[in-house]
């Protein structure tokens, strides 16, 4: 199968869906002629024009809001959002206006719309630019959140988030734009809520999440020349999150660590851990352990930096300790 | 005075602005004998606002609308009986109940909701206006808010927004005089009109209780707006008769009884444009008081059927957080 | 001990407080004449004048942003934000901003701020007017999270909030405002992260937050008449959060419901049931329950608004199973 | 020309816009040698704004910068070594190298930090000037941003408070006609300088590459926000040389070379200032080059320097997260 990037595959998606509805567009700064500061979107512009690919000002909830409006009255828009960081200055129009409505007015109003954004630290840019803040969105009723961990899934995820009648927040990791992967040529999309298991396992469960899967699938390699079997699996979607599947593994494991990028702190890894132990508490034979960026403010020093978000070995480790029967933190 | 030009028109808005007056008397009312849930605010005394902009608009033209919404509500076509459902929280309410007073919402007409954020409809707003364009449709929406949202930075973003595309939006500026508690001079500063002007916008300060210069103008902005010519911005000078919201009974700290009665005495907008009708001989006295009782008998009836109507079945709890998508268009090649 | 409201214990806080210290000042929409909706400051503006009591424009993003500058350059404010709801509002200020400040300037600069805002549905204000979110504060580092449960916390806290250096956030319950209790004359401070156990008991611990405190001690109540003895613990701050007492308690009791009236998925209570499985697993006789407002918008019906949160049949009957050996879920 | 009166103010404010260029050129040599971690945004060809306010102030006036915020750094009085170290993540930053370029901030000169959020820093310098007039403080706040800055809400309301309170801050608006890749004329409708005027705020337009005149301007701005006559606005006309960041090489699609030798041959602020000095008789053209020499000699050292420095020990990772305490001031009657 022939192998594009990220970028590459975010951007078939997005054309693709821009084809096919004439009611999709997009917006946001620098989305145009510049294709966004990642060049993701370069090309669209010229094939669907000024019209369709709107150049914003740098009025964040402004345009967010835009977008609630129109994908209200028969729009499905499609908003850029140039770096994570900058959830904070939407998160009125994301939380108290697009994820309400469709509530609030008793299932009458709607609001098709896709926030892509990105994730991810360690490209040296700063606590203002680096943050992974998908916990604050998963928190919040009315929105979906989807987290690609590959080209393959960030076209696919895309596809689905274009479609859905829903507010979706898309997070993609900005370290992964040039990586490659497998992608068909033929259309597919991805449906919300259906976990990927990215390997089979038998002796531990590692659940992670967009950039943290290929730091679980690293570890998974580690450990695999140890002989210890890792399942690693990409739930792909937090909300809806695939419960099932996670909880599956996890019985057939009886250990697992949960992955993800963003603080540990009050952060999606407290919610999945919080699921398995609460359902499946009798098959486990350690407890489920979190692996989160650790609660600081990210860094810009490199040496700093690195230091604050999960590693391969990190991982590799407390797997092997869950799994040698030793108790992390037990008293 | 030629804004409308026959009979009907003006006894239609007559009437809208009378419906309205009666639609919060009994509002107010539920309130006070404890039979409403929660607190509401009360458009009495801006009818003339609503009424004057509605009157000028289509139902495919959208709104949006305010925690003061009900009378954007009637004005934009809505019926008494699903309005005082939704405001005791039953089935039958625009938005089965699950919305209230602060988030009515009337799709079929048009009518985008109403909004708990100060400010928060202003993109909402100017994102249907932007859907209009680029769709190619002539619809028009109009943003109504309150001289107190003028406070929130969204809307010089948006203004932006809408002046640079030429979007099809009028941001009409309910200028009550107050936020809260607070007179507006306290909170606001410069001018509110320049403020549109600084981004190239077009704008107007016009008597809101006079509900024929209101509806004329606004059926030229609308009228231009269709034309590519738009977006627009409208201050209308007006004025709320109750307090904040039903519960605020104690105004003199901030405002005194003889400004009230002054509003109240010299300049109501029913009173006024009612003195015009029979003065132009469009109705008589006694036509106008069989309106009135007419409108005051079907807000009674209303009012009965809502409090009567059954509440939502608890098993909508966790209805409607998501929409339905078709599993269908999720398929490659849908 | 005399009893004072809520209301007046913040109050007096903040006026004891304003007295103490000269750089202290309060802002916020109609605090001055109007003493705030809910009357809470009532009395302020005419002690300490309309130069340290400034009614602000309805502009959230502005005023903190006025608050955290302030804060740098050797002031103290308090900023009053009506409703918790408003915090999507004020996030980038607050936690790009204000939280980030100290880290991001190697402990340079310092935001020494209070935010106070509050929380709690069934107050029959819809789904804007309505929320408790104070998981999205609690995910960022650099803010500290203060919860009081009575009008004894509401006063201690705030004091010690207007005294630390970083910016805190405090949210007190709409609900509780006109609740009477015990408040000392003396002056008295409660320091953060010192969690308090309200009941003792040996069977199960309740942990809980805030306006969910009251709920569980009445389930506490309802247990003791059937002879299951609960603990109730109230954290009182849930960041810094006091691990070492909920551990000790669910160590001795060895089951647990953590309480809190935030939507329940990616909220406060899968932080807090997190750690305790984490870090007591092995004490645990049954998984730790979490007990969160239901993942849906606040709905305006009194029919529906109700059953959306917690209430003490609720966790009474949860508890009960726990104790009778019953997994609520496991399979 | 009479804004400085004498001579080693002027050649101060030289010395200062030829430290900030040729900063900015070792960072860039520093990101193309792959030495710098990250990006950067250089403040080339923008010199003679930083440089004619902050001469206007002293060390205990503020300013608040933005992502493009070496020149500001500079100019408030900043040494090359700690910044140097600053961009290269080293412990003997100002920030200990958890800042970084973007958040490089000097507190002892008065520099409240730059921004990686684009307008970002509005409310903090408003706060700051809040600050001084609550506690009857002299000192002046400045709030410095781009054009493309003037779209974000926070600015509207945050110049409503300053002009109700009349606070004293400068907002200085850097227009040097692009934000990123878009010129300011897509983004902008109407004017800039109209939207301050609107909340009542005396407006300024300055040409940015004049020295002389933003330094006088500043003077007079700043002496009369000490008497209680601000806030003001000032929209500086000026160019950035480099891309919007150091990775930003292939410009043409967004500007044409052409425009930039233009701003480059005919406008650029040192060569300027230079010409003037001579012409003057304040310096000769060889101790300008003796001068010029010795900066850059500085500013090899410094970099020498901070290549050589310590990163921070990762034992710093959770430092700072919190600020401490007393636990003294947390006891009754403390
Ligand atoms: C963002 C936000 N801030 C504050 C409030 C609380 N609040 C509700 S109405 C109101 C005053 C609004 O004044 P104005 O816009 O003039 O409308 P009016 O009530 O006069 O019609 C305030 C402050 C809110 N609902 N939303
Ligand atoms: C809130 C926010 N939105 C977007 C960005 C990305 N961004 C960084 S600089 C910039 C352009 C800023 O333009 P301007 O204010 O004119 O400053 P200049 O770079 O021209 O000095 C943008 C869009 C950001 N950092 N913050
Ligand atoms: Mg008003
Ligand atoms: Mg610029």
């Amino acid at each position: 199968m022939r192998e594009i990037t990220l970028s590459r595959a975010v951007n078939e998606a997005i054309a693709e869906e821009m084809r096919r509805d004439p009611t999709t567009f997009l917006m946001g700064e620098d989305v145009a002629e510049a294709g966004t500061p990642f060049k993701v979107l370069s090309g669209l512009v010229e094939e669907f024009g000024t019209e369709r690919v709107l150049d914003t000002p740098i009025s964040e909830p402004g345009f967010v809001g835009l977008a609630v409006g129109a994908a209200m009255t028969g729009a499905r828009p499609i908003v850029d959002l140039m770096f994570g960081d900058f959830l904070y200055l939407v998160m009125d129009q994301l939380c108290n206006q697009a994820a309400k409505q469709h509530y609030m007015s008793g299932g009458k109003l709607t609001v098709p719309m896709v926030l892509r954004t990105n994730l991810g630290a360690t490209r040296r840019s700063a606590a203002q630019h680096s943050q992974s803040l998908q916990a604050l969105v998963a928190h919040i009723p009315g929105l979906k959140v989807a987290m690609p961990s590959s080209a393959y899934e960030a076209k696919g995820l895309m596809k689905t988030a274009v479609r859905d009648n829903n507010p979706v927040v898309i997070f993609e990791d900005k370290l992964m734009y040039q990586d490659k992967a497998p992608v068909p040529e033929e259309e597919y999309l991805i449906p919300f809520g259906e976990a990927n298991v990215k390997r089979e396992g038998r002796d531990i469960t590692l659940i992670a999440t967009s950039s943290m899967v290929q730091v679980a699938e690293k570890a998974a390699e580690t450990l695999a020349a140890e002989g210890i079997e890792a399942e690693v699996i990409d739930p792909r979607t937090i909300v809806p999150l695939d419960e099932a599947t996670l909880l599956e593994s996890v019985k057939k494991t009886s250990r697992a660590i949960v992955i993800d990028e963003g603080h540990q702190s009050y952060g999606v890894t407290a919610e999945i851990a919080s699921r398995l132990n609460e359902k499946a508490f009798y098959h486990l034979d350690a407890p489920v352990l979190r692996m989160g960026a650790m609660d600081v403010p990210v860094p810009f020093s490199p040496a700093l930096e690195d230091i604050t978000v999960p590693a391969p070995e990190g991982v590799a480790d407390n797997a092997r300790r869950l799994c040698a029967g030793e108790m992390i933190h037990a008293a | 005075m030629t804004a409308k030009t026959n009979t009907d028109d003006y006894l239609r808005m007559y009437t809208q602005m009378v419906r309205i007056r009666t639609f919060e008397d009994n509002a107010n009312q539920l309130y006070l004998s404890a039979k409403m849930p929660g607190l509401t605010h009360m458009y009495s005394g801006e009818e003339a606002v609503a009424v004057g902009i509605c009157e000028a608009l289509t139902d495919s033209d959208r709104i949006t609308s305010t925690h003061r919404g009900h009378g954007h509500c009637v004005a934009k076509g809505a019926e008494f009986r699903q309005m005082f459902c939704e405001l005791l929280g039953k089935e039958e309410g625009y938005c089965r109940g699950k919305g209230g007073s602060m988030h009515i919402a009337d799709q079929s007409h048009g009518n985008l909701g109403a909004n708990a954020i100060v400010g928060g409809s202003m993109g909402i707003a100017t994102g249907s206006a932007l859907r209009a364009k680029l769709q190619g449709a002539d619809d028009v929406t109009v943003c109504f808010f309150g001289d107190g949202a003028t406070a929130q930075g969204l809307w010089y973003e948006v203004m932006n927004m809408a002046a640079l595309w030429r979007l099809p939006v009028i941001y009409a500026c309910e200028n009550n005089g107050y936020s809260e508690y607070t007179k507006t001079e306290e909170i606001a500063a410069g001018s509110i009109t320049a403020r549109a002007e600084a981004f190239g916008i077009e704008a107007h300060r016009v008597d809101g209780q006079d509900v024929l210069a209101v509806n004329e103008l606004a059926q030229t902005l609308a009228a231009r707006c269709r034309k590519g010519e738009g977006p627009f911005f409208v201050e209308l000078m007006t004025y709320r008769y109750h307090g904040h919201h039903v519960g605020d009974i104690n105004r003199e700290y901030y405002r005194s009884k003889e400004e009230e009665a002054d509003w109240k005495e010299n300049r109501d907008p029913i009173v006024r444009f009612r003195g015009w009708l029979v003065a132009q001989g469009i109705a008589t006295e006694d036509e106008i008081e069989a309106l009135n009782a007419q409108v005051k008998q079907d807000a009674k009836e209303a009012v009965t059927y809502a409090e009567a109507a059954r509440y939502p079945d608890i098993s909508e709890v966790d209805m409607h957080v998501h929409a339905e998508t078709d599993p269908a268009t999720l398929r490659p090649g849908a």
